[in-house]
């Protein structure tokens, strides 16, 4: 991407800093322990990692919501974060579009909102409450809350998470329009290897408390399953997760197990 | 390799046919009109049966009739109504000061730890004083007028209110201090958007007790230099063992409290309407 | 507090005869307050008086601990127990009962059942007994009178709020318990027909007082007021007792809420009262009183007479004398 | 096409650096330690001062130093231990008996509708009405022994307990009953894993009024046939208006109370770990 | 699968009856508009839609947890239903184990509850509060306490949403070991029509209120991305969903968005 700055750029230029980050939540063994991890302004990384590998952990340390937990480092980030986080975490008491414009002191907040809330594809729900919203309809209000306040650096704890394929590939587009007009930089955790591929600048593994793997993406604004090098590069992500050859486990008969996949 | 099957299968149902699966249900379910009215229903019922057959000694527990006689002379010498009058405004006012000051703190002490240290600590002293013996210190800080009254009245509310909300407040979920952590927005939205709506449970439950407390305290505080009120109606009536009095103003106590109750669980079910609990 | 204090005045200087203009007198006295608005003495009175719905013993001792009044009307028990917990008071007026043995104001109740006529048959009784209280004074008064101790006797120790000792009465908690003339009615009424019964105690119990805080009548604009409301006070006395239907109903009914009939039984068991202008008498009963108090409940000795201001007494005397 | 950055860079770091992103911080923090004790140590020292200083009249507020001689006395006279012992055995009797009542009509009004209906508004009723008016009915009932004293002083304390409760129960999330319908719990299971615990909270800020009910309705029923508790204690000397032995009667509620809540808190916090919230 | 009781099996055999479903949360609209749905003892039904389609009300609707719910029809399921909620909604105030198992009457619970929780790859989690465990880590903790306990029919709403390639993997392989022992009748909810493809003997696609589309999968057990077969019926899913060419999206670049996948 044009906006990014060059590799291995002086920590100056840098949207996030992390240096030598550790957090742990007991004695037995850290979650983060050691990690670095630099994001230039504009940049979009995604993060993957296997369930518990300590993302979520990072996303917070960046910004700022681990005051409780043990730990030293480094952690520089912009003044202007906008987090969204695992759970959608709307506000109960709070009709979907005042979740959505809380906090936003321009004077068009309703009128942003309602038009982020159409983007998200809610429109007509901005005076549902909560509860009355499906799991992904949760999960585009809280994009959408996100999304309206031009954040300079924008976490994402799988935002996508609940979305079918192509609500999926709406939020996509949405995303990368916005991030085109306001040049966020971005840490998007996310488990899909595609989606990975598809959005980010920068894929980077998480894995044993450090950043395992950290690979830049050059396939061109155009990306393709059906490009050998996505497929290549699909796979050797899949390989630092830890899966061989995705999809094709084979169907077990009883007494029958495949012992690679179940260990 | 695969097959399509339309979804065309229709069942010969009537229109209406609503088959669910059962399933055993552990909450109580759909709250039943009127309800509430059927345990105090029951109460009088009780009352007039026990006091008819001769069960209930009229000379412990006047005989319904004998008081509805008694209320209705005492509203003919208009006494009552000036009571209810005189100890209305009495409660109301001492409820709107002790619910703002209790608000006040609960706010303070709940959302800074300095606040809490200074604030905390005199207000379980407080409580766990008798009013009835804070009366002289009152007396002698405020006088024996209308102050004193209303003062000591906001004194016993203001507790319930603190508490609950203090509680209310401090029980909200931390994620959802975290999410206006990130939204950055102001302590005044944080209060206004997060903390007020979110300690309103417990702020309503504060004020089911503050209500029933402001009318309670009457009793503590129309002792002292009233010449009208039901607090100082039953008190002067106890004094001389007009039984049948005491029990008007405890019937005029129950219907005061139980409608007051009744408006504030209104207002919690319209306030609340956005939680999903057991009840609802 | 009231207004700003007047001259300083010693307890044993003369009485000035007219306060300076603007001194309110407070005033817990509402029935000699309901006695003069209804004789219509009330426009002769000289002083401002500003009054307080405050009667009984300890709540006019916290109203004078608080500033909140100057004068207090009582029995003869508060002003002992306020001198002796270290408020320094006076008496300033005395009122007695014209025929104390067939209108006391007190009268032992016996609960149903019980077999007691004389205050001789207390003897292994249990009686109600709230010290520090005007029935609990009395308890000691009559057992003296009876010629019993406390151990021959079961005091069960509880106050007289309102009709608590009516109602311990009724239930048989307790076997004798003494009985104020407004809830003897209420009394007999509820349990007669169970077999209770009321005795007479056989003792004085008539002796009523106005009493004020020492500090009160160092100040000589207020002890000049009070000196105005003495008299008028005496003659409102007087003026009850020749027209007990009026007062009954202004303020047994009125004020009070009593029924008519409740109201006109009141007044008639209470009977007619006397202003003494020689106060010996009376202040040799109240210290017969002191003495039982002293002995049966541990209380420092007093010689009552050294809280009687006796300048009154003359106030009271010229102004009844002056009248009549 | 893909350029791999080996994790390698390393800050050159003090081994203990700890830089996070500064955040206003919205919640109330962490808790300061003995906090609680401030704003008591506070109100003392203005007792004292008041005292010392001649801002408070000693006839209203007994001087402290006043207090602990007079405390002196009344323990070397044994006085005061024999009065927390009385006083204490009635309230922690009154108090267990209050807590179960409570619970168990708080279950059985939270989970079933007809049980609410009944129970729900004879209690309005009750905590309506003035506990020192049900006394003359409780004296006919039960008599002026000690079950009266400890009855009354239970009914005092049930309230809060049945009302936080099901309040508690009624408000835990409707989700966590649905969860408990489909895994096939037993009604009793239900109760115990999921309305117990769940009400728990409400519960814990009810036991922290019911702590302090007891408390204070021992001046209420000390009044009648006891000859010695804490109530009695101070009832006694404010018919005599021994202001010393008053205030010694309230700094010892005081303490009661703010030691009582202070461990009811203490159970909450250590029973209650699995929340987070504002105040974690 | 050998179990499969023949298509257009009668009514008597089915373990999920479903008859003319619909349900409604207000007068503007139904979520199920007269929903007909039929599934076999032991059968593997995989449910995709839209988000907001009305998979959740569905489930709910066959749980009988919708008593609130305006609507009619006839819903017939067996006596033992398990339910994997969307939200893994656990208990916050019992640990780990106790949540996984809660109301669980055999003898060895706890044994048998540890086991669980080791096939989903939390052994030693069993002490941690839920509020303890990450994204993932909770919604396996979910499906522990739906595993535990046999049942004959079990409705699972997005049980792997949170879940990265490697442990959903696990996952699928724990889900389809545990099947071919307890013979349940499953309607799973996913996202992930490979996913589906791989686990399921059918997919089933709401859409309007109605199932839109039911396809039986007979590509046998060993089922790889690779087959032709499974692209085909991939694709054909996907479109199903809306999606014409998956994961092909153009990355547009400031000012020209790609207007088919915005649509
Ligand atoms: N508050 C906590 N107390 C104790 N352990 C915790 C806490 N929060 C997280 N952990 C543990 O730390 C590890 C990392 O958690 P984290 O939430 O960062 O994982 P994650 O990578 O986001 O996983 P997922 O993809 O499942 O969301 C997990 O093993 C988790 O159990
Ligand atoms: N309690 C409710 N009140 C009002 N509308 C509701 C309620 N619950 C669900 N809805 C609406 O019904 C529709 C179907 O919801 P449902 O939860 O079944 O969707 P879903 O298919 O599970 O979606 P997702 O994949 O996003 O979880 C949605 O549009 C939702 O907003
Ligand atoms: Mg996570
Ligand atoms: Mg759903």
């Amino acid at each position: 991407m044009a906006s990014y700055a060059g590799e291995l750029s002086p920590h100056q230029d840098a949207a996030v800093q992390v240096t030598d980050l550790h957090r742990s939540f007991n004695k037995a063994g850290g979650v983060l322990n050691g990690l670095d991890l630099e994001i230039a302004p504009g940049e979009f990384v995604a993060l993957l990692g296997r369930s518990g590998s300590g993302k979520s952990t990072l996303l917070r340390a960046l910004a700022g919501l681990d005051r409780g937990v043990a730990g030293t480092g480094r952690v520089e980030v912009p003044a202007k974060v906008s987090v969204v986080f695992q759970d959608s975490r709307l506000l109960p008491w709070k009709r979907v579009l005042d979740n959505v414009v809380l906090g936003l002191r321009a004077g068009d907040a309703r009128e942003r909102g309602l038009q982020a809330l159409a983007e998200v594809g809610l429109d007509g729900r901005d005076k549902a409450w909560p509860h009355e919203l499906s799991g992904g309809e949760q999960q585009r209000a809280a994009l959408a809350r996100s999304l309206v306040r031009d954040p300079e650096l924008l976490l994402a704890d799988e935002p996508f998470g609940a979305l079918d394929a192509l609500t999926r590939i709406r939020m996509h587009t949405l995303l990368r329009k916005l991030c085109e007009v306001h040049q966020p930089a971005v840490l998007l955790v996310t488990h899909d290897v595609d989606e990975a591929i598809v959005l980010a600048d920068r894929v980077i593994v998480l894995d044993g408390g450090v950043v395992r793997h950290d690979a830049r993406i050059e396939l061109g604004t155009r990306r393709s399953q059906a490009d050998p090098a996505f497929a290549r590069l699909r796979a050797q992500l899949l390989s630092e997760l830890g899966v061989e050859d995705d999809h094709d486990a084979p169907r077990p008969t009883a007494g029958r197990l495949s012992e690679r996949a179940a260990s | 390799m695969t097959t399509l099957t339309a979804p065309s299968r229709r069942a010969i149902s009537s229109e209406t046919e609503d088959v669910r699966p059962s399933r055993r249900r552990l909450g109580p379910g759909q709250p039943i009109r009127f309800g509430g009215l059927v345990g105090i229903v029951a109460l009088l019922g009780a009352w007039i049966v026990g006091s008819a057959t001769g069960l209930l000694d009229p000379r412990t527990l006047t005989e319904p009739w004998t008081v509805v006689a008694t209320a209705e002379t005492l509203i003919e010498n208009g006494r009552l109504q000036e009571s209810l009058v005189t100890s209305g405004v009495r409660a109301a006012l001492g409820l709107g000061l002790g619910v703002a000051v209790g608000l006040v703190l609960a706010l303070v002490s709940g959302l800074s730890r300095v606040g809490e240290t200074l604030i905390d600590g005199p207000i379980q002293v407080k409580r766990s004083i008798p009013t009835l013996a804070l009366i002289p210190l009152l007396i002698l800080w405020l006088g024996i007028g209308e102050p004193m009254k209303i003062i000591t009245i906001a004194l016993a509310v203001f507790v319930p209110i603190y508490i609950h909300t203090h509680n209310g407040l401090r029980t909200i979920e931390g994620r959802y201090a975290e999410l206006a952590e990130t939204l950055g927005v102001t302590r005044w939205e944080f209060i206004r958007h997060v903390v007020l709506p979110g300690a309103m449970p417990g702020f309503l439950l504060g004020l089911r007790f503050a209500v029933t407390s402001s009318l309670l305290a009457l009793v503590v505080v129309e002792v002292i230099n009233a010449t009208s009120g039901i607090g100082h109606m039953i008190t002067l009536a106890s004094s001389y063992g007009q039984t049948d009095i005491i029990v008007v103003g405890l019937v005029v106590y129950a219907l005061l409290g139980v409608t007051a109750d009744a408006v504030v669980r209104f207002i919690e079910r319209k306030a609340l309407s956005w939680r999903r609990t057991l009840a609802s | 507090g009231g207004a700003e204090a007047g001259p300083k005045l010693e307890l044993t200087a003369a009485l000035p005869d007219k306060p300076a203009d603007g001194t309110v007198l407070r005033v817990g006295d509402p029935a000699t307050q309901v006695a003069l608005e209804t004789s219509g003495a009330i426009d002769d009175l000289d002083v401002d008086i500003e009054w307080a719905n405050i009667t009984g013993g300890p709540k006019t001792l916290e109203a004078f601990r608080a500033d909140a009044i100057d004068i207090g009307s009582v029995a003869d028990i508060p002003p002992l127990f306020a001198h002796w917990t270290g408020t320094d008071v006076r008496i300033v007026a005395a009122r007695e009962t014209v025929d104390p043995e067939t209108h006391p104001t007190y009268e032992l109740g016996v609960a149903p059942g019980v077999d007691v006529t004389s205050i001789e048959d207390l003897a292994g009784k249990k009686i109600a007994y709230s010290p520090g209280q005007a029935q609990g004074a009395l308890v000691l008064n009559v057992l003296r009178e009876a010629g019993l101790s406390q151990d021959d006797v079961e005091l069960v120790e509880m106050q007289s709020v309102d009709d608590a000792f009516s109602i311990a009465l009724g239930s048989k908690q307790v076997d004798v318990a003494p009985l104020q003339q407004a809830l003897v009615k209420t009394y007999l009424a509820k349990y007669e027909r169970d077999g209770a019964t009321t005795i007479e105690s056989g003792v004085r119990d008539d002796a009523w007082t106005l009493y004020a805080p020492t500090a009160v009548l160092e100040d000589a604009d207020k002890a000049a007021a009070i000196k105005e409301y003495v008299a008028a006070w005496a003659k409102a006395q007087l003026w009850i007792s020749e027209h007990p239907d009026e007062f009954a109903k202004a303020f047994y009914e009125d004020h009070e809420g009593l029924s008519a009939e409740d109201a006109k039984y009141v007044v008639d068991a209470y009977g007619q009262y006397a202003v003494p202008t020689s106060w010996d008498d009376f202040i040799a009963r109240h210290q017969v009183t002191v003495d039982t108090l002293v002995e049966g409940q541990d209380q420092e000795p007093l010689d009552v007479a050294t809280i009687y201001d006796r300048r009154f007494e003359k106030a009271i005397a010229d102004a009844l004398e002056g009248s009549s």
